[in-house]
């Protein structure tokens, strides 16, 4: 179980090389990797504010669940912070499990708690110079209600 | 003494990152009040509370919560993490 | 888009590396590996047969109803067969979305169905040198009914 | 003429992968019927259809499929990929 809260970039083939590896009981390996989307054209820049201190206990939190919830062999969650360009990686999670249904449900659990329930805030900065501030979704919101 | 810290358009709003107050407001809501009073840059920020979240020393609560014993409040809008 | 049926292990990270890299349109990354399992302890290798010619058109209409389901900017299955190891990679399943939601069902609806409506058979090694082919479990067909 | 193929332990089970037979068998069962009448091991192999798939020319189908314009029918177990 691994948690990063970083401004560096990562190497997600790096992550994932030892990931759940050489052992008899994985069967299955989840990874979820979120990127710099740019939908309007005018984007030059996303910016991630966070919480220090408080987002690393809110991430753990959110693994101690997941860990309740799934028998997980691993569970590794990676976010960035401040300033990232279009397409760049802004966050990985990755889940071992015995069969896929776990790694697949803890994965979306974990992504949808980092979602709505860790402290981050996304600034989008426009080409023109404008800043503004990503809202959150109720889609997000209501996402939560499954679990 | 109980250190307040704002996050994204809240921080942006009121002008500043971090500050220390000394209060006797009983609840979060109590301490909206307070500082609403202080400076209309304060009322802006905190207009509509739906729109905010609280976490006290670090964990998400509620505006009614007790205040008695927390060193840390923070006040922030909905998170957009991932 | 791409399938690939082959014997020679693959190598996760390069097939990762470039996927739906570079696209201001991609938001969301999911992977699913799936692992040579040996819950008794007493297995030697896991051997999978397949029906070659039909096991691509098989996977090739499954990516079709996917990409038909969901908006993919890219998806990637990859499965092997022959005899495997433990702890060695069976296969893979990778989707590039705009969102997480659209990539993690995505990739879901593809191990689903490749489970169930893909012609491999997995026959089971054990030290002692009996084999026994793996039985279809119910659930696994239950799973299909939920898309 | 049309051929038939046998995967996993149906195959093992028949002893063959591979067949060509000349049949005049209207439907999947109808061949089933003349394949059992021919040697215990199909009778063997195909004493449950329920526990069977057939796919005719690589595609899944049913039992009371028609064979006609059929080259090639397969007979497996359900699939255990992923």
């Amino acid at each position: 179980m691994r948690i990063s809260v970083q401004e560096a970039a990562f190497d997600f083939a790096a992550e994932m090389a030892g990931f759940g590896q050489g052992r008899a009981d994985v069967g299955a390996i989840v990874s979820f990797t979120g990127m710099v989307r740019d939908d309007s054209g005018q984007m030059t820049a996303l910016e991630l504010e966070h919480y220090p201190g408080m987002t690393e206990r809110a991430i753990a939190k959110i693994v101690d669940e997941a860990v309740t919830r799934w028998v997980l062999a691993d569970c590794l969650v990676i976010h960035r912070t401040g300033r990232l360009g279009i397409g760049e990686p802004i966050m990985m999670v990755a889940t071992a499990a015995r069969h896929r249904v776990a790694a697949f449900e803890a994965a979306e659990f974990l992504m949808d708690y980092l979602k709505s329930r860790a402290p981050f805030w996304k600034k989008e900065h426009a080409l023109s110079g404008e800043t503004a501030w990503v809202a959150a979704k109720e889609a997000d919101e209501d996402a939560l209600r499954r679990w | 003494m109980v250190d307040i810290v704002y996050f994204a358009w809240v921080r942006e709003r009121i002008g500043l990152a971090r500050e220390t107050l000394q209060t006797d407001a009983a609840t979060v809501a109590d301490l909206i009040a307070e500082l609403c009073a202080r400076d209309p840059r304060y009322a802006a920020a905190f207009a509509d509370t739906s729109a905010l979240r609280v976490a006290l020393d670090q964990d998400l609560s509620e505006f009614d919560a007790p205040l008695a014993g927390v060193r840390e409040v923070a006040f922030f809008p909905p998170m957009t993490g991932g």
